[in-house]
């Protein structure tokens, strides 16, 4: 198939429905229940909903900051292929990872509004969830930061003897990093059961691919690590739920790492800071609408017979109805306390904060306390 | 005279400069056709080409990286980090090469590269869009640090740094970006390195800070006048050399001072000028200079507007010293 | 009770709780057969393995993002950087990510990383051998920093570094690695961190120092006395949280102070005691707090005795301060 | 051939002289004038000379620290390739590129004693030359910060419109660090006119090529980052110098970046620092000794006539004698004065430093000034 990441690229791309949501000929389809298959179908109906009503509430000045993830859903479902007690490191731009390993509607909901009910205390922007009991990292926005660390808790795998595996999403931008590399190399050098998951996007903010890496693919550097680089079709849930189960496996068995690229594309802006019309062409977005991953889904489940227009109206309202009364919970929510602010610095506080606590506890406050 | 706000003086000084100086090269993540996520660099991949303009692979360290060996080469380079927050990837060429190259090298190859970044709370940015790592940058011999807290300054401030020798970082207050205008002349002037800017005379209390502070100690300022208080107000513009002359001046006419800063209280910046007050002025000292900063904590999201200083918070240091 | 260096004295603190905590895991580079360039790791490796005393590759970012990863997972691990000097590669992993991580999660994901690693001068090693880096990571919220003078302090803080939950800097005077020697217990003990100790007694001016400084500081106090001058000597120890107390208690009694590192003066950690203890205690102060720092330039090669804080600089500054 | 790094590996390897430096079968020798072999040579068995005179002189404890190259010799030369007006910015371990470039003798022991006359004024330990006028840039400690530094140099010259290059060299160690990756992704995308030369001699410190990267080779990585990358034999200078010029010549005519990556192997320890009877076997450096560039070289000028026993010992004698003169030189040498220890810290004294020097010049010298 032809390349539409714009790079040269004469390494294959692991694909198995067409762009019309076909099985491609000669292609098996992965081994999926009906009932998953429906599942992740309905969670990428959940992404995009919350996309949707998230940067609307940012639009309204009712959220600081928000980043959607349309047309790269496919990508979040990567997470498929783990079982429970894998972890998983990700970026910022997996919504649907969340919620398939059990992130509530109403905690992400309160985690944007940052308030009292928000699992990190308010303490990040929106996006940067943290979910301990799904062994789901802490995001951080420097990007990069978590792939040595995934490699880490791979080599912390090993060491314990458990089959587990790490994995780890991060932008094809990213890839530039320098943690990126050490991560990689280490994990090769010690056989590190992690799945490196690059979404290659096309872009990073303003930067396109072509300007990233003179790379004739991102999968390309894994050889240089000495582990199996795959491209995958990023808009094609199946292949990307194939490709992943077998870099799992590679890692259960003791193999090693694998290094993914999912081709996809950053239908709009970056972030809602962002406008994408000063920096490209607005045909680009719309040639790649023509593969979205949920209508290609939708038309192989529709093929199936697992899915109707009713259905996934059904989805779509329940998971809206959901999101609504999310938001509307946050309306009357406080702010996390002014008391909490020096907590969980240090395990206890030290005897400085403990002044300065007292200090900002003793100024009147500026603004109400259930304002956030 | 044009009024401005800061990312336009910024703008514009270095547009003034790449058309003066043909060795002058940009780079940095999304400063080409974006103009910068904060637009600094709007209009100047359109004038002077991608080949002075230049937007780069995500790596800092790169970044950094290749602005010294430009500098190496002879070139100006004037590198942009996107968030002070996103500065330490480069960290080391910043504090082990670029800092040192002109003096680990007799002389041989001074590095004179000024880096931009826009830093410090106060734009709902939480841990990793707000913080305010001057000090680190202080303590390192061999750099220069700069922050300009107004319009006039950040332009005659950045060409003055774009045309010394020397490696300089340039914090830019991006709280006040926009919210900070005012009249600045079109075409070429400086605003010299060193100096600090006496804002507001008062012979009680001095008032120390710099950056997207200095709004905040005049609003104070204005607040203790209220209460009868005269109080002087210096903005320090320049951290690295500091004018220390100018402070200790004005702390032998006052007795008192407050320093603020949003970085993190515990061996930040304003220790140093504490200290430095102290080994030359404390016979004039009338009370304990107080320290009006951001709290020893990671800078939060919801409740930043605790974390940073207020005017509150720096008038009630005001009326501590004065009642101590 | 064996006699021990620095360096024998943290070999055996790991080996004990090597021993005593199976999650506790090494890495870094040259750590494993070779048992470290200054052989702090020395037969480690043979008695646990490769599993749990990790030779990495070259890459200080990914020895700390690695440890930072085994922590979040519930290992406890204690990852070397071969020299300070070569932490700053790592930087962004230890202050954005290290330092953030309990409380960025809400306490989701605390981080007992502890990293060891030499500092300081003294040993001919020039700009990259040589640096004390410990300000930069005072003046970041989340670490904890630790300096042991000697090595009974260094068993006993290290093994109670390796027993607290909280990212820490464990900072090893390689100066006097192999020239301080001292009684230290066989087995278990720590030393408690947060407490500063008390080296000696005296009533006419504090000396305050860390790490290789402290005998440094002994020398000047012996000099002091044969002048007649009634010197106290506090060694700090833990610097982050540093025990103000202590210090505050001494300069009340004293009057005078002198703050000594080897670090540049400006901005380093001299700094924030200064400024702290005028906060606290000015009233008491018969003079200016003197500090006897690192100057602030590269560090040198050749000249590195004149760079370094010595004993008679320390002296002059007692005389300054007892002469004010 | 084999592959002696001890990597599975299945690229080939550029060589042209076998073991015993006959021209292997079917290859061509690179065209070079008879008196640069000849002079090649020479600085082969200089940079031999001067390797043993100085570790000889740091164990009888008259200089602070050594680092030699026995074996790697070859790789030095591979700057033969550049003209004078080419950058080279160098590691620690390639003494013959600086008398290649024309680096005095007198100059490398004065900087190894740090005194008066030392270049960089005794800043730096020993082995961190700094030659301007000969466009070699500063060596720094830290490994591998030179790589993203050769990439700015480069872009530099291609902005100038010049065709010169910039040539790094780092170790095979150093090639796991981000700065690497960096600068390698970033002259790729600049097509930045740079040649990076990495010395694989087997080993960083006490960490074997094994366990430093997974990868087959290190010139594998290169396809990752769109550019061509070589495997030569590190110990055939006349392989070096071909894999070279075509590197160069492809950097000249503004094809971009090239990957080298020369196969040696580190014969002695790492520095007068090291002992590495510790972590490796005797026997590996003594397999690697049969190969050594020296020899080869010297066999190969032999048939060619160019070289005799006769010749080769009135070169040894020569640059002995140099080197004699030399460290006599430094007998009474003063150390670089205390007053110039605060400049060049910035172009012009601010204020605390103008006051820390007039601190410093009123205590009493604790040393005489000429003892260093
Ligand atoms: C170290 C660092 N540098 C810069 C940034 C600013 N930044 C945030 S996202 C981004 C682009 C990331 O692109 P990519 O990795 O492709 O991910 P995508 O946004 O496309 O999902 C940049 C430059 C950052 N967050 N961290
Ligand atoms: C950033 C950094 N980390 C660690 C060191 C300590 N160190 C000095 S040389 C070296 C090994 C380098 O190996 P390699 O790159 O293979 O070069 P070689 O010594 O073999 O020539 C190490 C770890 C350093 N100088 N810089
Ligand atoms: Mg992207
Ligand atoms: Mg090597």
């Amino acid at each position: 198939m032809t390349d539409r990441s714009g790079a040269a690229n004469t390494e294959p791309l692991v694909q198995i429905l067409d762009d019309d949501g076909v099985l491609l000929e000669g292609v098996e389809a992965p081994n999926l229940p009906d009932a998953d298959l429906v599942a992740l179908f309905d969670t990428m109906v959940l992404t995009r909903a919350m996309d949707d009503r998230m940067m609307r509430l940012q639009r309204q000045g009712r959220l600081g900051f928000y980043m959607k993830s349309l047309g790269e859903e496919a990508t979040h479902l990567a997470v498929y292929a783990l079982r429970e007690d894998d972890w998983v490191l990700p970026s910022y731009r997996e919504q649907g990872a969340w919620f398939w390993r059990g992130y509530k509607v109403s905690t992400f909901v309160d985690q944007m509004h940052g308030n009292e009910r928000d699992p990190i205390k308010g303490r990040q922007m929106p996006v940067h969830h943290s979910a301990a009991e799904l062994n789901m990292v802490s995001i951080s926005s420097p990007v990069g930061t978590q792939i040595p660390q995934a490699v880490g808790i791979a080599m912390a795998m090993q060491l314990a003897k458990t089959d587990r595996v790490a994995l780890t999403y991060f932008g094809e931008g990213t890839s530039s990093s320098g943690d990126f590399h050490v991560a990689m190399n280490l994990a090769g050098v010690r056989k590190a059961p992690v799945i490196f998951f690059c979404r290659n996007n096309g872009w990073a903010i303003s930067v396109p691919r072509s300007k990233q890496s003179a790379g004739a693919s991102f999968a390309s550097r894994a050889a240089g690590y000495g582990m199996p680089g795959v491209r995958v079709d990023g808009n094609d849930l199946l292949a990307i739920i194939q490709v992943t189960r077998e870099a799992v496996a590679r890692a259960r068995r003791g193999d090693g790492p694998t290094l993914i690229e999912a081709v996809t594309y950053r239908i709009e802006g970056h972030s809602s800071s962002d406008d994408p019309s000063v920096y490209r062409d607005a045909a680009e977005p719309e040639a790649w609408k023509k593969r979205d991953p949920l209508d290609r889904f939708r038309n192989y489940l529709t093929q199936k017979g697992l899915m109707t227009p009713g259905l996934e109206a059904q989805m779509e309202t329940k998971h809206h109805d959901a999101i609504t009364a999310a938001i509307a919970a946050c309306d009357h929510t406080a702010a996390p306390p002014v008391e909490d602010l020096f907590d969980e610095v240090f395990e206890q506080l030290p005897w400085h904060l403990v002044e300065q606590r007292a200090q900002l506890l003793a100024y009147p406050r500026v603004r109400s306390p259930h304002k956030h | 005279m044009p009024t401005m706000n800061i990312i336009q003086a910024v703008n514009d000084a270095l547009s003034i400069e790449m058309r003066r100086e043909p060795k002058m090269v940009l780079l940095g993540e999304d400063i080409g056709k974006f103009g910068g996520v904060f637009r600094a660099t709007s209009g100047l991949f359109e004038e002077f080409g991608g080949d002075r303009v230049i937007d780069t692979p995500l790596a800092e360290g790169g970044i950094i990286g290749a602005a010294i060996g430009m500098a190496l080469y002879g070139l100006r380079p004037v590198p942009e980090i996107q968030f002070a927050d996103f500065i330490f990837p480069a960290f080391d060429q910043i504090v082990n090469e670029l800092a040192k190259f002109r003096y680990r090298s007799g002389g041989q190859y001074p590095c004179p590269v000024v880096i931009r970044t826009p830093y410090g709370g106060g734009i709902r940015g939480g841990h990793y869009h707000s913080q305010s790592p001057e000090a680190l940058f202080i303590h390192t011999p061999g750099l220069k640090v700069v922050i300009p807290s107004n319009p006039y300054d950040a332009k005659g401030l950045l060409l003055s740094a774009m045309r010394q020798n020397d490696p300089l970082l340039f914090m830019e207050p991006k709280r006040i970006y926009r919210a900070s205008r005012g009249e600045v002349p079109e075409g070429d002037y400086t605003v010299p390195l060193g100096k600090a800017k006496l804002v507001r005379e008062g012979d009680q209390v001095t008032l120390i800070g710099y950056g997207s502070m200095v709004p905040i100690l005049e609003e104070a300022a204005e607040k203790a006048a209220a209460d009868g208080i005269s109080v002087e107000v210096i903005d320090l513009r320049t951290l690295l050399p500091f004018d220390l002359e100018t402070l200790i001046t004005s702390i032998k006419k006052t007795g008192r001072g407050v320093v603020v800063h949003e970085a993190p209280k515990t061996a930040g910046f304003g220790a140093e000028l504490v200290a430095s007050i102290c080994e030359r002025a404390m016979q004039y000292l009338e009370a304990p200079i107080q320290r009006v900063c951001g709290f020893d904590i990671p800078f939060p999201y919801t409740l930043e507007h605790e974390y940073m200083p207020n005017s509150d918070r720096i008038l009630s240091a005001v009326h501590t010293t004065l009642e101590w």
